[in-house]
């Protein structure tokens, strides 16, 4: 069996039947008929029909990567929640439904099921929610699965719903615990540490999951991030250093072992 | 293609029969990797003419430090480093893999001296699955500290060291950052060389936004897609007034349209890079804008 | 600017004090041509913080047949073949309106041989009115048959037989289509030349698109434009590790991001060209933008 | 006294105030309160502040010139007519108001009286009546003016209209004359030859109206095209070959008297 759902050969021109705004974030779903259903933690290269390859700059001119939040095999529905932070997310934010774009996918490998009993823990920083919301609903049969969730404040927070059940902290104390994700992290091993961690966010936050788990002997699967270009294997840019070497992240990851990871922050602009 | 219809006319390239004029930039697409992605649908609808794998050296090479990639004005800037298995890694792992592909291949290799070049062509050179060798001549020669591909004397003297270590085509993939590409382009020529390919990318930069230091890891970089185009077309036409053997145009061709000028300004064939990043089957799309503007143009 | 605002500082380059860092690329604005179009306003508010002329030769030239431009992505391509009144006509004619304006003068000149160089760099720089003298080398030297701007050696001839003929500073305006810029630039400041500028327009090409014939009445032309600014910042930031003179980047730049990127890697004046005829006030805009960038570092 | 109304230094950001389609012409009026009032056969640089720089090609990237069809000092209008015929134009015409676009000028030298007492024969082919339109407007005093106007067919002849009392040809017969503008034009010389020949449009209909104009020695004045890259004098990207040499469009013309043009065609890709 293959470690990952195939794309299709090539992109999609698919249609855009919703773009909301969820606090500081933009959720957007489309049909994509034509798709397999992903697994949790692939992702798509997307692209807008318009606005794409110009602009002040003109930029953007790759595609952007995105994991998918949500997929149903029911409508075909496919759904990505981002933010604006550049060219490429803001011409992908400033798109209302019926927009076309492009789309290529499922990319990549995503979260996989230990073949233990640990309960899983799941710990998303910012954005990283996205992946994180697939995956607990594939987990749905996983009773004492945990979400915990870190933002920086009220508007990033209101994504929070779209996981059951999170447990929340925010720099600013305005919603949940005031701290760090890594802080309801720790809590959470205390109080039972027969665990596996699945996290996705910004760098910093991965670097400091990957050191805590390491100290503690904690099974843990990162999704990380890195610059992409092509998002299947093709340009050897999205590389991260690992235990065996740089690894291209849009096909031997975006979910890595965190056993084979160096650091989370290499690569990284922060 | 809808029976009856003409398919794109076979292209003769320096001896290989290819079913049209359409290939890859070497680099610009992992068909091993693209397996894995897309599945074996991937031969059923192979993008490309001819396969051209990523250069390959005589050892292993890692590759530079992230971050590999640029987004520039209507291109991309990378200094990816070259990352390899090696030749025995090549042999081993990806020969076997890249003999399923429904296309010739075209290897191409990188070194460092006469002496390391002559050993991946004649190695490379003896494998059937092999159709024809690319020898990326881009990098400094560490015996004479000279770009191999900038300077005319010393691509000739590289190419008349290897001509006679294999009996398979042989193309020389030229550098764009050179005073007089069609010198180097009639020195291999005239050295024994089969094709020629340009153009490989511009050396270019981009400091990082915040810092101001080098955003690269590998400091400078080279330069790819739309933005070359022109630059291509002029390295191609003034190659072409000056060699007789058939040229590979590759730079920036996003369309039927680019490609066709490639065609015009003298090459045989039309490699896509850069683009196959955007859409993995930018080949067959542009091969197919390409026949369809000949039928129109028959018409 | 707001009165109590602190102005750009005062950039010193090679000797001549100017009130920021933002020049013309030369032949990107006629100043003559723009006092006709905007009248006496231009010199209220004069975009750049010297002006250089388009470059003039001794003889008058007609330049290129059109079409001399054609827009390629992100960029553009121009034969404009350097059409000018010669030597004579720019003194009689020109220099007394370039005398009103309210900046430094830089005369830009060019010619097929130390000869004709020569007495263009005597003649230009016994006038007062002209502060500096930029050297175009972007040309082939008649004699050699060797373009003047790719090699070290035929530029150190150069520099060395012009540098005794005149006190002025002497800029040399390096071409970018060569295969070690930075061995050209070295060779130049070794010479005695007080500034290297660069980058002239990368030699590029179109065919037309229903005949596949060159486009252009020069058959090739120069890219200018965001196209090449990743490929002007390499070079500029390689020159500026081996040469020690002031260096005018110029490439691309269209904001005070783009500028700033040019001066970090290592310009000490930064030079505006494409950007302009899309808008005639860019260079006032870029130092604006650029002023602003630095006040904020400073805070 | 300067031979044409000078244009502030700089572009302007000016509203879009309508859009229209006139035939098969887009007729787009903005509103331009920092501007003089041009003169007939002056030009403006235009271009959108969105979709310029980009696109599929990367084009539009530098402006586009256009002559005025009408101005009125009064509010400060301004009109242009256009053809869709490339990226720039196209990326124009799609502009719904109030979005805003960058202007440049007047520029260049428009339509001059001569001094003597001839009627004035406005002679434009296809889109080349923009400036013959503001031109009528300027000789509003002259009883015994006469437009000429040609059109390859209905959907363009819509726009003849735009000027008083036009005169039609049309390649198809569809509107007034079956046949070329510049057999009106013979018919009014025919008629009465004591007259100045003003024309616009297409290489090969300036061409003609040169060739006849000389051989019948009638003064004219052609508003010609050419591809501009600045339209400031700056690039000496627009010159057309005259019997002085080359003269740049954009400042010694676009209005250029017919003696000194040796061909209208040069430079044109037709
Ligand atoms: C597998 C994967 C899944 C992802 N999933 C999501 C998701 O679900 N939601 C989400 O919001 N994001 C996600 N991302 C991140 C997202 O892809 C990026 O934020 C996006 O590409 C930004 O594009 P942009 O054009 O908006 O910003 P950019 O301008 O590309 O800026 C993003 C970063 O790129 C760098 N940068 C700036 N300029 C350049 C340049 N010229 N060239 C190269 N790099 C530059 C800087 O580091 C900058 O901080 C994911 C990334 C990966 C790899
Ligand atoms: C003074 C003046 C006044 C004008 N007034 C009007 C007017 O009132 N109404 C009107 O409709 N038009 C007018 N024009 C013409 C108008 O400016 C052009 O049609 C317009 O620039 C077209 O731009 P585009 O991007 O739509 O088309 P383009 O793509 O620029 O195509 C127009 C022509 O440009 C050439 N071309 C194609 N590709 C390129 C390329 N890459 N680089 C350079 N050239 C290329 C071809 O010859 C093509 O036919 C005027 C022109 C001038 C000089
Ligand atoms: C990411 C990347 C990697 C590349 N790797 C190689 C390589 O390994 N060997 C080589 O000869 N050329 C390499 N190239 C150059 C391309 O084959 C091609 O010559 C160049 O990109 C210009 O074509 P394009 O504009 O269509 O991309 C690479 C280009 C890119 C963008
Ligand atoms: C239309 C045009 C004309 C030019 N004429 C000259 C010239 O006469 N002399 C010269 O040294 N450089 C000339 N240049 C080069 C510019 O000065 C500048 O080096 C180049 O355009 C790169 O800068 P840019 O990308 O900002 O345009 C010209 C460039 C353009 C686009
Ligand atoms: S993004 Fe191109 S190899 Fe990963
Ligand atoms: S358009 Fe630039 S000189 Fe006329």
């Amino acid at each position: 069996m293959s470690d990952r759902t195939l794309a299709p050969l090539g992109r999609r021109l698919v249609e855009l039947t919703q773009a909301k705004q969820v606090g500081a974030y933009r959720l957007m779903t489309c049909c994509d008929p034509d798709g397999p259903l992903p697994q949790a933690g692939q992702f798509y290269m997307l692209c807008a029909t318009d606005g794409w390859g110009g602009g002040e700059q003109e930029r953007p001119f790759l595609p952007r990567p995105y994991s998918y939040l949500r997929a149903s095999g029911e409508n075909s529905e496919l759904s990505f929640i981002f933010e604006d932070v550049g060219p490429g997310s803001h011409v992908l934010g400033s798109l209302q439904p019926p927009a076309k774009l492009w789309l290529m996918g499922p990319l990549g490998i995503g979260f996989w099921r230990p073949d233990d009993d640990r309960r899983a823990l799941l710990v998303g920083g910012g954005i990283g929610l996205a992946p994180l919301a697939a995956w607990q609903t594939e987990l749905a049969d996983q009773a004492n699965a945990v979400a915990l969730l870190g933002f920086r404040g009220t508007a990033h927070a209101d994504a929070a719903h779209l996981l059951r059940d999170p447990q929340i902290a925010t720099d600013d104390g305005s919603v949940g615990h005031h701290g760090l994700v890594t802080e309801l992290l720790e809590s959470e091993l205390d109080r039972d540490s027969h665990a596996t961690v699945y996290a996705c966010g910004p760098p910093r936050m991965l670097e400091a999951v990957r050191l805590l788990c390491e100290r503690r002997a904690i099974p843990a699967q990162l999704a990380m991030e890195s610059t992409m270009a092509c998002g299947f294997g093709a340009c050897f840019g999205c590389v991260v250093p690992t235990r065996d070497g740089y690894l291209r992240l849009c096909v031997d990851g975006p979910v890595i072992d965190a056993a084979r990871v160096q650091t989370a922050l290499e690569g990284s602009d922060q | 293609m809808s029976l009856g219809s003409p398919g794109p006319a076979a292209v003769d390239f320096c001896g290989l029969s290819l079913a049209g004029p359409i290939i890859n930039g070497s680099g610009t697409f992992d068909a091993i990797a693209a397996l894995r992605v897309f599945g074996d649908g991937l031969l059923e609808a192979f993008p490309f003419d001819a396969y051209v794998s990523k250069t390959i050296t005589l050892a292993p090479r890692q590759g530079n430090r992230p971050p590999r990639l640029w987004e520039a004005g209507a291109g991309l800037i990378n200094s990816i480093g070259l990352p390899n298995k090696g030749l025995e890694g090549y042999l081993r792992d990806d020969l076997p893999i890249l003999t399923r592909l429904p296309v010739p291949l075209i290897t191409n290799v990188m070194g460092h001296s006469h002496a390391e070049i002559g050993e991946l062509v004649s190695t490379v050179g003896s494998y059937d699955q092999v159709a024809a060798i690319e020898i990326n001549v881009s990098c400094p020669n560490v015996d004479s500290g000279l770009v191999m591909g900038a300077d005319p004397a010393e691509t000739a003297a590289l190419v008349s060291h290897v001509r006679g270590l294999t009996n398979k085509p042989l193309i020389i993939k030229l550098t764009p950052n050179a005073t007089d590409v069609a010198a180097v382009a009639l020195a291999a020529q005239e050295a024994g060389a089969d094709a020629v390919s340009l153009i490989n990318t511009l050396r270019a930069m981009a400091l990082h936004p915040k810092t101001s230091e080098p955003w690269l890891g590998g400091k400078t970089g080279g330069l790819s897609g739309p933005a070359v185009r022109s630059i291509a077309l002029a390295q191609v036409y003034e190659v072409a007034q000056r060699i007789s053997i058939p040229i590979v145009g590759i730079g920036g061709v996003q369309s039927g349209d680019d490609a066709l000028n490639l065609l015009k300004a003298g090459a045989t064939v039309v490699a896509v890079g850069t683009e196959s990043f955007r859409d993995p089957t930018a080949g067959s799309r542009i091969g197919a804008e390409l026949a369809a503007i000949s039928r129109k143009e028959r018409e």
